[in-house]
């Protein structure tokens, strides 16, 4: 077999070393009636060439050919080949967490990069080496607020991605934490009245979204206002990161949690992406995740090691302050290099080149008849449209022309059905957008 | 080195600063095509006050800076590409290219997890594929590809046991976890909202099941065992530990770390194990990519299959496959989409290459291990005699009479050219060493690893000061993680009188 | 170092020094040897209440941290804030310089159940032959 | 433990068995101001001495190795504790008749000399020094027992000190004494008579890697050529040959035995020449103790390693190491080919950096970059009998 680096002759070899007759004298431990006699029932061996034709058969029963205008928490938006290049090195690819720090200060040197490009953009000053994704990032800064404020109730917006939410749920079950939703208003932002209504001192957090899930921008300062008017934190969550190129960050936030899926990362079918969490100095020693830190070695040398390490389980088992080892730290990578590509200015340019297509893009969905602004509210590149008839049934007609109509709110939101958020990027051209509205006037023609 | 020279020589005595300390304002590395469309104004579209103007001291570089910058970090890792990596319960194995390749194709890494299932089917089968294989593997009859990594799988495992014994009236209380359990057990426990009562192992190493007889009361929810242990010795009685848990109505759960061991050979499944979550990134050969991503599925028996997390995979009469968004008795969400797919897609690239072949790179595995093993033997202290699985557990107590300890052997290791072995665990073995080799080494890289092994002993009798200071050839030396622990700097700031950071 | 007459000792390596009912805590010369360099200390606030035998706090190494249990019941009056920046002190001068906190007991006569230095000595050396034996 | 350090003295220094050395024919030459034989062309010269030596015994005039004994003056306990003063290991351990390895070092924790410490009572210790730095020694020793409540006096030309070595010097001494022998462990002494000479100390102590005493004889000319004239009429029968320097240094350097002003010097340090199992820092102060804790603090620049030279020539003392990129790395401090491992091999100092086993560097000979490698010290390890166990 192509990956085993040994012939008969030298297996043989090595057991006459260890002094073992056969193989199956080194599974002696195993008792004789669990060892399996037959062969497993799985396909294969198969080469290399093979294995690719089998997942470019798959790759073909796919969405090829089809533009989509699909946003709801996972992007599509330009990436380098550059970034593949590095992460592809085995040096990266192919090392463990760097536990031994003497020989691990290239990916220690490029978390700390990564640490410091988030805290950058999320106007922060500390963040962690990443988590999971987005989705888990939001639920452990729920539970480091409950560590901090030592209160159980949790606010969290309706507004914020309804999976964010299905996640928080599960962690919260067994934690004793109280989740509850915060209604949205006419404009599609956090009610303001009912999220004071809900606050009182036992509250932990208030979690809100922005550009929340209908692609509305919420307004920071008044939530964190009444926040921290009750003692409680204030948690951002931010899906789509490409916006902090162009948006104010939450500099009133004690915690964000972020997906970095839009840096450099492939929709890849729901992950592996990667999650961040940052907040304030002070905070740090009850913030999950691994950390990265500055040093010097016994010559004086700057070098980096892994630190606080006592927050986390393999050091505190039952007192972790989570669960998580792994971190995603070979796309933390990638967003850390996607970053340095696009740098202070291209950042800025993408940020600024998905405002205007979205922008473009409900001028000209607006044109089609029928069609209505569901929110008046600031939004970056995605943005909640109302059809005169169910979602569902207006993509299933987009998709014979190719089109993977817009996110079709009424799963999550019941009295949304009629409701489709819109996302478009970079990467969507003019002319796919024009496209997408003829077919949208066609299909609203078309009698039900 | 003095931090001045910024000359670049040999990788080891390399001087790269941050990324931030080559920026200067106008330098590019990408260059997006033209908009093609009227520019919106910020300030109109977003108001002024959301309106942000650039990301204060993001770098400003160009391509080739950013080229070198990340290629000569790179080049201050070992790496498996670059030879053994022998970390004990971390099966380090080789990572394949087609894996690679495949996970990034056209209709594999552009799609997006919401577009209508019928455009997916083809990400669809990979993930049945998938399921059918790690199955038959584990001998278990439902799984769910969900948890993002082995952490988030225990918690998966652990969630699923409280749903069925909650639909059963009682949750329970505790689970017991070994003293030889990975640090993250006790850690899931506690977030599955359990209490943890450890038991100790007997002198061979093994579980004490005539203890665990008297501790396994009605309070028990479950058992959480990792086989082969963190001593790479295998569970012999764990049938009968089984049975224990059952006969109180409790589960058997394993941690699947260490199921480089076993994969072709025996299958947990046929153990009496109820749930056990596997590590795609140690087993199935998915890149440890410096610390994640991963995956970590979790199989289980059908007694558990309706409290799996959603979305549920699911076959329809007409042969289409769909993800089931809803059930019943589902513990909920445990990560938002559907699962890491992108990891999931390399883990089945590497079952097709073996089939199920697969048994051969265990009995490696396991064949490497032992003949270290031997070879090591009275060279270094075996605390546990029992015959090894795929790792194995020395320690340093012959070392410790010159004042050398495990860590200093491992970092010694390094000037040799071996990523030091696993220090310092499982914490029942006093300055353990603990070596796992995987398949993936050929019997002339295991005896360079003797030979080295042999070499340090020889050292610390003879020299102990030259093992105590290793490594000598790193580009850093031991760093001051106290200072690191005391004074965190966890980012760059610009270089001011104030401030440091920079160093 | 010598481990002061005048204190009672712990089996879980806390020091108290009792005048009165107030009380001055710290953790042990042999406990920060244990521990190594420590890098963190978590204390309770001015006014909370401590339980004898219950986790009061919790100090940090680079990679251990072990809770504070507290020697005896009572209700905390001051923490000593020099800690949260000199961590180092309580290797330095765990018996005094880097005492914890100090407490007003709500039985000071409770404390007269722990060791003594003499007990407390001979408790660690005969720890110490358990662990190298 | 010998030096090379050339004396200035016009009139070299001579043995009680210098005119028998030049009677056999012997190569003298001047080692450290003494006119001493490095080999016997008769006996076959250097490399059929060293085999003899390993493969069964060799005699050597050693006389011109210096001895100091301290003793307690009136108040008891005076003499160990001077010993231990300025000497690096702990004389405490010594029982009686026990000898040890041991340094006398400068305050900065490099070399005065190294010596074998031999503990011949309670309050009664024989130091045996370098032939070279006999004075400088005897006076730092003087100098720096001042402050103790001890008597130094110097034996060195008391005795005349010969050296049987090899797997039977045993036998070869048993047919000349009737101390018990193999009640004696490696590094241990007795007294007994030997050729009749009573209360002779007889050490099972050597500098060849090898099994063997070392005997100390009245040192007149007449007494000192009979035992010399007994030992070879009782060895005969085993091959026994007298030997050289030379060979003398080819097999400690085999052992890698360290030689004053090469491997070890007032420019290097206990920790640098990997000689930390006889220093013991926990025994409490001594001389130079301060400058080694600093020393370990500040880490190791410097190592000393085992050369083996895989491209031809032979590394001689003084040659520099240097690596790939032809910096200049280290020194080379004893160099020779080796006759019982048919290999030429040295001992060097280089940057721990380039101490693991297997690592390449290169040795400049007159100008030629010469291929080495670092191989495991000692070169040769003798297979020890049950009989003698190791010091360490």
């Amino acid at each position: 077999m192509r990956y085993l680096p040994k012939s008969p002759a030298e297996r043989q070899e090595m057991l006459a070393a260890i002094g073992a007759k056969s193989i199956d004298e080194l599974f002696s431990s195993i008792p004789e009636r669990f060892r399996l006699r037959e062969a497993l029932k799985i396909p294969g061996p198969y080469s290399e060439a093979e294995i690719i034709q089998y997942f470019k058969d798959r790759a073909a029963e796919n969405s090829n050919g089809y533009t989509s205008f699909l946003g709801a928490g996972v992007y599509n938006h330009l990436r380098s080949v550059v970034t593949d290049t590095i992460i592809l090195r085995g040096e990266f690819l192919t090392s463990y967490t760097p536990y031994q720090a003497e020989i691990s200060q290239g990916t220690l040197q490029a978390i700390f990069e990564f640490q410091t490009l988030m805290s950058q953009l999320t106007g922060q000053e500390v963040a962690n080496a990443s988590m999971y994704d987005g989705s888990t990032a939001m639920t452990e800064a729920v539970l480091m607020a409950e560590r901090l404020t030592g209160r159980q109730r949790v606010l969290v917006a309706r507004s914020v991605h309804p999976e964010y939410r299905d996640v928080l749920k599960t962690y919260a079950k067994n934690s004793g934490l109280l989740v509850e939703e915060i209604p949205f208003a006419a404009n599609g932002t956090v009610d303001q009245q009912k999220l004071k209504g809900a606050l009182k001192d036992d509250v932990a957090a208030v979690v809100v979204q922005s550009p929340n899930f209908f692609g509305v921008i919420e307004p920071y300062a008044p939530l964190a206002e009444s926040a921290h008017a009750s003692g409680a934190m204030f948690v951002v969550a931010i899906t789509e990161a490409v916006s902090l190129g162009l948006l104010r960050p939450p500099s009133e936030a004690d915690i964000v949690a972020m997906e970095g899926q839009s840096f450099g990362l492939a929709p890849s079918y729901g992950g592996p992406f990667a999650g961040v969490i940052a907040s304030r100095d002070k905070f740090v020693r009850q913030m999950p995740g691994r950390l990265a830190g500055q040093t010097t070695d016994s010559q004086g040398r700057r070098g980096f090691v892994l630190t606080l390490a006592t927050r986390e389980q393999h050091i505190r088992r039952e007192k972790a302050t989570s669960n998580i080892c792994t971190n995603q730290a070979l796309c933390a990578l990638a967003a850390t290099v996607h970053l340095t590509l696009l740098g202070k200015e291209g950042l800025r340019e993408m940020a600024e080149q998905n405002l205007s297509k979205a922008h473009f893009a409900i001028s000209e969905l607006l044109k089609v008849p029928g069609v209505r602004r569901t929110f008046d509210a600031p939004f970056f590149n995605e943005f909640t449209i109302e059809l005169p008839r169910s979602v569902k049934i207006v993509n299933s007609q987009l998709s014979r022309e190719k089109i993977i109509g817009p996110f079709a709110l009424g799963t999550p939101y019941p009295e949304l059905t009629k409701h489709a958020l819109v996302c478009v990027t970079e990467t969507t051209p003019r002319a796919e957008i024009e496209r997408f509205a003829g077919a949208l006037k066609r299909a609203l023609e078309q009698p039900v | 080195m003095n931090e001045k020279i910024k000359k670049v020589s040999r990788h080891i005595n390399q001087n790269e600063g941050l990324i931030f300390e080559k920026s200067s304002p106008g330098k590019r590395a990408f260059e997006l095509p033209p908009l093609d469309v009227p520019a919106a104004d910020p300030t109109k579209a977003l108001g002024a006050n959301h309106r942000r103007e650039g990301v204060e001291g993001f770098p400003e570089v160009s391509e080739i800076e950013v080229i070198r910058h990340f290629t000569r970090l790179s080049t201050w890792n070992h790496a498996i590409d670059l030879g053994m990596y022998p970390l004990g319960s971390c099966t380090m194995k080789y990572n394949p290219r087609v894996n690679e390749f495949v996970a990034r194709l056209e209709g594999i890494a552009t799609e997006h997890p919401y577009q209508p299932q019928e455009l997916s089917q083809g990400c669809l089968k990979i993930l049945r594929l998938l399921e059918k294989c790690l199955l038959e593997i584990t001998g278990m009859d439902a799984i769910t590809l969900q948890p993002a990594a082995g952490a988030q799988g225990e918690m998966t495992g652990l969630l699923l046991i409280r749903a069925y014994l909650q639909k059963q009236g009682n949750p329970r209380k505790k689970v017991l976890i070994p003293d030889s359990a990975h640090g993250t057990n006790p850690a899931t426990a506690v977030i599955a909202g359990y209490e943890v009562e450890n038991i100790k192992s007997e002198s061979h190493g093994q579980i004490d099941v005539e203890k665990l007889r008297e501790q396994v009361t009605r309070d028990v929810a479950a058992l959480m065992l990792t086989n082969p242990s963190t001593l790479g010795i295998f569970e012999q009685r764990i049938a009968e530990i089984a049975e224990i848990l059952h006969a109180k109505g409790a589960l058997l759960y394993m941690d699947g770390a260490n199921m480089n061991a076993l994969t072709g050979v025996t299958r947990p499944g046929d153990l009496g194990v109820d749930v056990m979550h596997l590590n795609l990134h140690k087993t199935f050969s998915t890149p440890h990519g410096g610390g994640g991503p991963g995956a970590g599925p979790v199989a289980m028996k059908k007694i558990l299959e309706p409290f799996r997390p959603v979305p549920i995979l699911v076959e329809k009469e007409s042969g289409r496959l769909a993800l089931e968004p809803v059930r019943p008795d589902s513990i909920g969400k445990v990560k938002a989409f559907s699962g890491n797919f992108g990891v999931l897609v390399r883990a089945l690239a590497y079952i097709l290459a073996y089939g199920p072949g697969v048994r051969q790179a265990t009995e490696d595995a396991v064949l490497n291990a032992n003949y270290i093993r031997k070879q090591l033997a009275g060279v270094y202290e075996l605390p546990y005699s029992l015959p090894s699985m795929h790792e194995v557990v020395f320690s340093d107590a012959i070392q410790k009479k010159n004042g050398v300890n495990t860590m200093d052997i491992a970092k010694r290791l390094i000037d040799y050219g071996f990523h030091p072995y696993t220090t310092a665990f499982p914490l029942i073995v006093a300055g353990a060493m603990m070596i796992e080799p995987t398949e993936s080494e050929s019997k002339e890289e295991c005896d360079q690893f003797i030979d080295a092994m042999k070499s340090i002993a020889e050292e610390a009798a003879a020299n102990p000061e030259l093992v105590k200071t290793a490594p000598h050839t790193t580009r850093v030396r031991r760093l001051d993680e106290v200072g690191a622990a005391r004074k965190p700097v966890l980012r760059w700031k610009p270089a001011s009188p104030r401030s440091e950071a920079a160093g | 170092m010598a481990y002061p007459k005048n204190y009672r000792y712990t089996k879980e390596h806390e020091w108290i020094d009792v005048k009165g009912d107030l009380a001055t805590i710290g953790i042990t010369d042999h406990a920060q040897h244990e521990l190594g360099d420590v890098v963190f200390v978590e204390l309770p606030k001015p006014g909370a209440k401590i339980e004898a035998g219950k986790s009061f706090g919790t100090v940090e190494s680079v990679k251990a941290v072990s809770e504070i249990y507290a020697p005896a019941a009572g209700e905390v009056l001051e923490a000593n804030g020099e800690l949260h920046n000199t961590p180092e002190k309580i290797n330095s001068d765990p018996h005094g310089a880097a005492w914890l906190i100090k407490v007003r007991l709500s039985n000071p006569a409770a404390v007269s159940n722990l060791m003594d230095a003499a007990a407390y000595e001979a408790y660690i050396a005969e720890k110490g032959k358990e662990t190298s034996a | 433990m010998e030096s090379t350090t050339i004396s200035h003295t016009s009139e070299l220094r001579k043995t009680a068995l210098n005119a028998l050395h030049r009677g056999l024919g012997a190569k003298m030459v001047n080692f450290g101001g003494w006119d001493m034989p490095v080999e016997y062309p008769s006996s076959g010269g250097l490399i059929a001495e060293h085999k003899a030596v390993r493969a069964s015994v060799g005699v050597f005039d050693v006389s011109h190795m210096g001895d100091i004994r301290i003793r307690s003056g009136a108040k008891l306990g005076g003499a160990l504790a001077a010993v231990q003063y300025i000497s690096m290991n702990d004389a405490s351990k010594l029982a009686i008749g026990q000898a040890h390895y041991s340094a006398m070092l400068y305050p900065e924790g490099t070399f005065v000399d190294d010596v074998i410490v031999h503990r011949l009572g309670e309050d009664d210790f024989l130091l045996v020094i370098n032939a070279g730095t006999r004075e400088k020694d005897i006076n730092w020793v003087r100098e720096n027992t001042k402050g103790f409540d001890c008597v130094v006096e110097e034996l060195s030309d008391a005795y005349t000190q010969l050296a049987i070595q090899g797997p039977r010097a045993v036998e070869v001494l048993r047919k000349l004494t009737d101390a018990d022998l193999s009640s004696i462990k490696n590094y241990w002494f007795t007294h007994g008579t030997v050729c009749g000479l009573k209360n002779t100390l007889i050490a099972r102590t050597g500098y060849t890697g090898e099994d063997g005493f070392e005997i100390y004889v009245p040192s007149d000319v007449a007494t000192s050529e009979r035992v010399w004239k007994q030992v070879m009429e009782a060895g005969r029968e085993f091959g026994i040959i007298p030997c050289g320097l030379g060979a003398r240094n080819t097999l400690r350097l085999e052992s890698k035995m360290a030689l004053y002003g090469h491997e070890i010097s007032d420019k290097i340090n206990v920790w640098e020449a990997g000689l930390e199992r006889y220093c013991k820092m926990e025994k409490g102060d001594f001389i130079g103790r301060a400058a080694l804790e600093r020393a370990k603090a500040a880490g190791l620049s410097r190592t000393l390693v085992g050369l083996e030279m895989i491209e031809r020539g032979i590394a001689r003392d003084e040659y520099c190491c240097c690596n790939e990129a032809d910096e200049k790395i280290g020194v080379v401090t004893s160099g020779s080919p080796s006759p019982t491992l048919g290999k030429n091999i040295a001992l060097a100092y280089v940057p721990p950096a380039y101490s693991a086993v297997g690592t390449v560097l290169y040795v400049e000979i007159r100008g030629q970059k010469c291929k080495a490698q670092v191989v495991p010290t000692p070169f040769y390890k003798r297979v020890r009998k049950a009989a003698a166990p190791s010091v360490s």
